[in-house]
């Protein structure tokens, strides 16, 4: 198997890596960069416990090969917090007690932060959408979905404040899919 | 004054108990870098893999693994050989952590490989040539208990006169139960509980009510695989990093399988991603010890989800009859149930738990539960949150049901007359102390969901469900800091936020911050035996510990303050964080703060701790009344769940927050188990859905928010009344959900999951009954 | 002199008796008498079983004084999740 | 195994034709890596062709637009235009898995993949698109609903693959719709799938349709029957009725860990209505 020689950006940092072409974006994160934030759930794309951005998409790493991602750029849970500061969805996590275990909150982190990114105000029905591909087993998601809520509005917050001084940042594409996954009910 | 240790005290007034402050572990696990099972790795260590069996039942005519062994990279390759079996092992476990002989389901162990990388290890497992002869297999609980069943362990199990099988005609209506009796069978035991007369009881019934049901095993699902690191040395010393819910359980399982002292092995618990029952045994534990002794290098063995379905314990499915009689005001009179409950391919099903369960939360002057465990091809089961109560509760609290709808009883008033309380005899034998059912009972109806006006095919069910919890070995350490903060050592893994509580408790009883006190999870070298965190024993059992070595410490640091201001020890007394001089000699002295004793330790004597070792008692049951509204699409059967509340006695929260937690992630695994969540075998007998993306548990999208709410009524066992809350949640949503969907369109489902095929078939059966 | 009930499989063990009367002042002493009256129950005495008086279930507690107004019934051994 | 990212279609071409064993084409990865992950495939070479130019790109292209083969389900919906002329293939597209395999997941890799319970063909194939299918010899243009054959059967020859989608343009007064069974409400394989494109009159008179089902068969059906039952009404009830039963009766499911034979038999009915009355509101405006 010939091994592939990788230059990419992580976090802010240019990062080179040696990755056998079988080896996936998680198992290169994990195994050869030592960054085990991103956890492993199923390897099949299935729990969002591996959830990380590639070029500001949200995707699951286990899916991506460690082969392709040259000249991309990675966020990983590993760069959430700014130095000392935490992201304001990390604070809200743990006021909300949004975490009992533990092991699905990086993922279910990057996948918030994501949203809110594109979004920050969503829908308890579209946070939930936007979420259904991270699975948690301990909390029944009632205190994740109110931590995200939360900090989505304490960023409407500072958001209407900062806009007093500037004009307002344009919101991405927010997320639409959520209306129209509700009509499967529809009659 | 708590001076003496073992002071009762039941303390009603608390500062920082009930508040709801940060975890400590917190920060790490939000930025990613707490470390769980498969975040260790060791210089030089290697990958384990482990082969397992395509079949459900097979007979293994030969291994032959020379040609992985002859792979370049491959460092150990090892079989049931390599750990032969040892006097006083539990041979059950031993057989299904490596096959003997026989492979008795699919996914089961039959080899496992060492190699310097995971593609190595993977090749290495193709070149392992197995010779199977495919055996006839059973799977399903009723068909492992015909007299014709494929036998799993023959000779084992004592002969069964199938003819005289409880119920036979509810059971299975089969002419072949009356044949003879066969020499072996599946049945692996038989248990009886109750009281009264309950052939009687009925005959003073107005209604009866009398229906067989059953549910599907579900897995656990916790989202992190099995994974540990074994390193173990030529002299013979090991070490173990590992995810469990029992370190102790696993050092003295592992001890035992391997033939080693239990002092050369030392297991460190790394932080668990989630357990529910299923990381209370070994699996790959002592198979990654083997390889590594083999290889003389460090090995880490990771499940994959598929080996985590295929191979490690789901529960059992169960198969049951329940009969109840009621009088016109809705007194029940007489109960009657038959359990059957498959344990996979060993002993051990919680039918018994189940048996006993089922009936609890009613006081029933005749009522009678026959248990049976069987065995089938399935992989063994593994305790999942209050193992065995959560099927036998969906049958009964669906028959109680369908009586308050026959009787035109409200589902509350009928649970209210007939609520087990202080002083009733409960159906498995003992008499209840202070619980708190009927206050759950008298909350729900309360709470503002019981009184949504519903809508078109819209439905509203309610269910109880009840909990033993247990208590248990447990060890805690206190040490006092040079500057007056507290590192506090605790024995039980914390699965869901347990070290927070730990902390309030030890700031409460010494009146200091929460935030001066860290607690961690010791490794098994640095406590005394701790039993394994399951039975919802850890806030209750480490709690009582944690305060019982706090004042173990509190008349430590008082006697240091009586030595330096030269009175009595019992002239001094503890409050707000410092001792004060009592008695005669109250006011003589200011008082010396926590900080200014532990300034002073070194000088005074030498550094100042507190410990607690007992095997804790005393847990006091937990009940619940759930309540859930659904809407059911008729046209296609799906189902969504509208609202859903949860009113659970804890006794005392300690961290409100969690206690919360507990009560929406057991409800919402119920919620999974009533819906989508099955092992779902091939006529092949194996398991055709080893994966999250068909077995369903429940998705972010698919639930609402879960409402709480907490009832207190105090466990006169604890100092702070706490009962455990972990397990009585998962209990009720089975029913609560059927008896919800049965009053939106009319259908009692009997069989889980209520999948959407099911429910639909049901409707058009509804349907067709009426044309 | 304790009343001693049984529950489930205990009872199919002791040949169908649901009540024993041993001595005995703490619940070892009760269990070892209780083996020696019904030698069928010692193997699953020795496997362990809980024993809960007056309503509470001690897995243990050998050392558990008991007297005869207690209500001591053995039950199976039980574990959780 | 060997992993290449060749930067043209005939350098791709070039090295799938000389592969020796298996070869995979590597867009979105959310098929292959798990068939990787879990051993059911082991290949010896993958193309990545995500460097090839346009595998990323929508273009207009006649009315319609061309959708390369590399496109995510997110990249189509933000798109916004493709949405508002084919609404039925993008939400379908949309449908298949969480936010993070829209992230990645294309609608070539779902009709390459040739799962009978493939989300975006019988939405793509209702809209009456084609496949652009590049290789050696030459390149041609095929309709969706020729490529799959079988489960995991594709009708590509050795050394070419799926380049592009065609969605042509959609006549004036077209509405398009597709829905699905699941058991849960996100992150599972349609049970029954069912898409729909219809054309109607200024009078509502339904003049053109064509009705795809997915997850009933071995592989998306084109139910012409379904389409005969509306075409000439204003899909009043009887209309509807006529569908549902066209529909059903075209159902040649089979029962597995996701559903019963007769469970997809009566949802393919109900599905086939309700996206008809959804694609029909659309037509109408």
């Amino acid at each position: 198997m010939s091994a592939v020689h990788v230059s990419t950006n992580i976090n802010g940092d240019d990062v080179e890596f040696v990755c056998r072409p079988d080896e996936s974006l998680l198992d290169v994160l994990r195994d050869r960069l030592g960054m085990t934030g991103s956890k492993e759930g199923c390897g099949t794309g299935d729990c969002g416990a591996c959830s990380v951005e590639l070029d500001g998409r949200l995707v699951c790493s286990c899916l991506v090969m460690g082969a392709e991602v040259g000249g991309h750029k990675i966020e990983t849970i590993e760069g959430m917090a700014q130095g000392d500061k935490l992201h304001p969805l990390q604070q809200k996590f743990l006021e909300h007690a949004a975490l009992q275990c533990g092991i699905c909150t990086p993922g279910f982190l990057v996948a918030a932060r994501n949203l809110l990114e594109r979004n920050n105000d969503p829908t308890e029905t579209e946070v939930r959408y936007w979420l259904a591909g991270n699975l948690c087993r301990c909390t029944g998601y009632d205190k994740i979905v109110r931590a995200v809520l939360d900090t989505a509005k304490d960023m409407r917050k500072s958001a209407a404040k900062s806009s007093a001084k500037k004009p307002a940042a344009k919101k991405k594409a927010a997320p639409k899919k959520t209306a129209k996954k509700g009509a499967r009910h529809a009659a | 004054m708590p001076l003496d240790a073992n002071t009762p005290d039941l303390r009603t007034e608390f500062k920082s108990v009930g508040t709801r402050p940060n975890r400590p572990d917190g920060v790490d696990k939000v930025t990613g870098r707490a470390r769980f099972g498969a975040d260790f790795a060791l210089p030089g260590q290697l990958t384990g893999l482990i082969l397992r069996s395509p079949h459900a039942h097979a007979k293994i005519k030969s291994i032959d693994t020379s040609a992985a062994e002859a792979l370049p990279g491959v460092k150990a390759v090892i079989t049931y050989k390599d750990i032969p079996e040892q006097e006083g092992c539990d041979k059950d476990v031993l057989v299904n952590i490596m096959a003997r002989g026989t492979a008795l389901y699919d996914g089961h162990a039959v080899a496992a490989v060492a190699a310097v990388d995971a593609s190595v290890a993977r090749k290495a497992l193709k070149l392992i040539k197995v010779d199977y002869k495919v055996l006839k297999h059973v799977t399903d609980v009723d068909e492992a208990m015909k007299p014709d069943a494929p036998v799993l362990h023959p000779g084992r199990f004592d002969p069964v006169d199938f003819s005289t099988l409880e119920n036979a005609a509810h059971v299975s209506g089969k002419e072949e139960r009356k044949t003879a009796t066969p020499a072996h069978s599946n049945i692996a035991g038989r248990y009886v509980f109750g009281h009264g007369d309950p052939d009687k009881g009925f005959k003073q019934a107005d209604v009866i009510v009398e229906h067989e049901f059953k549910t599907e095993a579900t897995h656990q699902g916790y989202i992190e695989p099995h994974a540990c690191t074994a390193s173990v040395s030529s002299d013979g010393m090991a070490e173990l990093w590992v995810c469990t819910q029992g370190p102790f359980m696993v050092r003295d399982v592992c001890a035992s399988l391997l033939g080693m002292d239990v002092s050369r092995l030392r297991v460190t618990p790394s932080e668990i991603g989630g357990g529910f029952g299923g990381k209370t045994t070994v699996f790959i534990e002592p198979v990654a010890l083997a390889l590594s002794r083999k290889a003389g290098k460090p090995v880490k063995v990771v499940m994959s989800r598929s080996e985590v379905f295929r191979a490690t314990g789901p529960t059992s499915s169960a198969s049951m009859w329940v009969k109840i009689g009621a009088k016109k005001d809705g007194t029940f009179v007489a109960a009657d149930a038959v359990l059957k409950y498959q344990g996979g391919a060993f002993p051990g099903s919680p039918v018994e738990m189940g048996a006993m369960c089922a009936f609890a939360c009613y006081d029933l002057k005749n009522v009678r539960i026959v248990g049976y465990d069987v065995v089938t091809n399935r992989p063994k089961q593994a305790a999942y949150r209050a193992p065995g109560a959560p099927m036998s509760a969906f049958a009964v609290e669906g028959v109680i049901g369908e009586i308050a709808d026959k009787l035109g009883m409200d589902a509350i008033d009928i649970r209210l007359k007939n609520a087990a309380k202080e002083g009733t005899v409960s159906s498995y034998g003992p008499t209840f102390g202070p619980v708190g059912l009927v206050e759950t009972l008298e909350a729900a109806k309360a709470h503002k969901n019981y009184k949504v006006k519903l809508g078109k095919n819209q439905g509203r069910g309610v269910a109880s469900g009840f909990w033993f919890n247990f208590a248990g070995n447990t060890c805690v350490s206190i040490n006092l800091n040079v500057d007056g903060t507290l590192a506090l050592a605790l024995g039980t893994v914390d699965i869901g936020g347990s070290r927070a509580s730990m902390c309030l408790m030890a700031a409460e009883e010494l009146g200091i911050s929460y935030e001066d006190v860290r607690a961690v999870i010791a490794d098994t070298s640095s406590l005394g035996y701790n039993d394994i965190s399951e039975g919802s024993r850890v806030t209750f059992s480490s709690g009582l510990a944690t305060i019982k070595a706090v004042r173990d410490l509190k008349v430590r640091m008082c006697g240091r303050a009586a030595k330096i201001w030269g009175i009595p020890e019992d002239a001094v007394k503890w409050e707000n964080g410092a001792a004060h001089p009592a008695g005669s000699n109250a006011g003589n002295f200011p008082p010396l703060s926590i900080k200014e004793i532990a300034a002073q330790a070194s000088a005074t004597g030498g550094p100042l701790a507190g410990h607690y070792e007992i095997n804790a008692e005393g847990a006091g049951p937990s009940f619940a009344t759930h309540v859930c509204d659904v809407e059911v699409d008729p046209d296609t059967g799906a189902m969504k769940v509208l609202r859903y509340l949860v009113v659970q006695d804890a006794g005392k929260a300690i961290h409100p927050s969690y206690v919360e937690g507990q009560f929406q992630g057991g409800a919402v695994q119920g919620i999974g188990w009533v819906l989508n969540e099955e092992y779902f075998y091939g006529k092949d007998g194996t398991l055709q859905n080893a994966g999250f993306l068909d077995y369903r548990v429940p998705v972010c999208s698919d639930v609402p928010m879960i409402d709480t709410v907490i009832v207190e009524v105090p466990n006169p066992g604890h100092p702070y009344g706490v009962r455990g809350v972990g397990e009585t949640s998962i209990v009720p949503p089975l029913a609560c959900v059927a008896n919800a969907v049965s009053s939106a369109i009319g259908v009692r489902a009997r069989t889980l999951p209520m999948s959407p095929p099911r429910v639909l078939a049901a409707l058009e059966g509804v349907a067709a009954s009426k044309a | 002199m304790l009343k001693v009930k049984l529950g489930g499989t205990l009872v199919n063990k002791a040949g169908g008796r649901t009540e024993f009367e041993v001595e005995g002042a703490n619940i070892m002493q009760m269990l070892r008498n209780l083996g020696r009256t019904c030698p069928e129950l010692e193997p699953m005495l020795q496997k362990g079983v809980s024993v809960a008086v007056d309503g509470q279930i001690y897995r243990d507690a050998m050392l558990q004084p008991l007297g005869p107004e207690n209500e001591i019934i053995l039950l199976p051994r039980m574990a959780g999740g | 195994m060997r992993y290449e990212a060749p930067d043209t279609i005939k350098a791709a071409v070039g090295l799938l034709s000389k592969a020796k064993g298996t070869s995979r084409i590597l867009a979105g990865g959310t098929d292959l890596l798990v068939q990787m992950r879990s051993g059911m495939i082991e290949p010896d070479l993958v193309v990545d062709i995500k460097s090839i130019p346009g595998m990323r790109e929508i273009v207009a292209e006649k009315g319609g637009y061309r959708i390369g083969a590399a496109v995510s389900g997110a990249e189509l919906e933000e798109h916004g235009k493709v949405g508002k002329m084919w609404p039925g293939v993008v939400e379908a597209t949309n449908l298949i898995g969480s936010t993070q395999i829209q992230g990645r997941a294309t609608m070539v890799g779902n009709l390459c993949n040739a799962s009978p319970a493939a989300d975006s063909v019988p939405a793509m194939i209702a809209a009456g698109a084609t496949a652009r299918v590049v290789g050696p010899k030459r390149t041609r243009d095929v309709p969706v609903e020729d490529i799959a054959k079988a489960p995991g059967k594709t009708s590509l020859a050795k050394g070419e693959f799926v380049a592009s989608i065609f969605l042509p343009k959609a006549p004036a007064r077209t509405g398009s719709a597709y829905l699905r069974f699941i058991p849960r409400t996100e992150m599972d394989i349609a049970v029954v799938g069912a898409g729909i494109a219809l054309t109607v009159n200024a009078k509502g008179v339904i003049t053109a349709a064509k009705v795809s089902l997915g997850a009933v068969a071995a592989r998306a059906l084109v139910v012409d029957a379904c389409a005969k039952a509306i075409i000439g009404s204003s899909l009043d009830d009887e209309a509807l009725d006529r569908l549902a039963a066209a529909a059903s009766a075209a159902a040649k499911p089979i029962s597995d860990k996701r559903g019963t034979v007769d469970f997809r038999i009566k949802v393919a009915g109900v599905l086939a209505r309700r996206a008809a009355v959804i694609a029909y509101d659309r037509a109408r405006g």
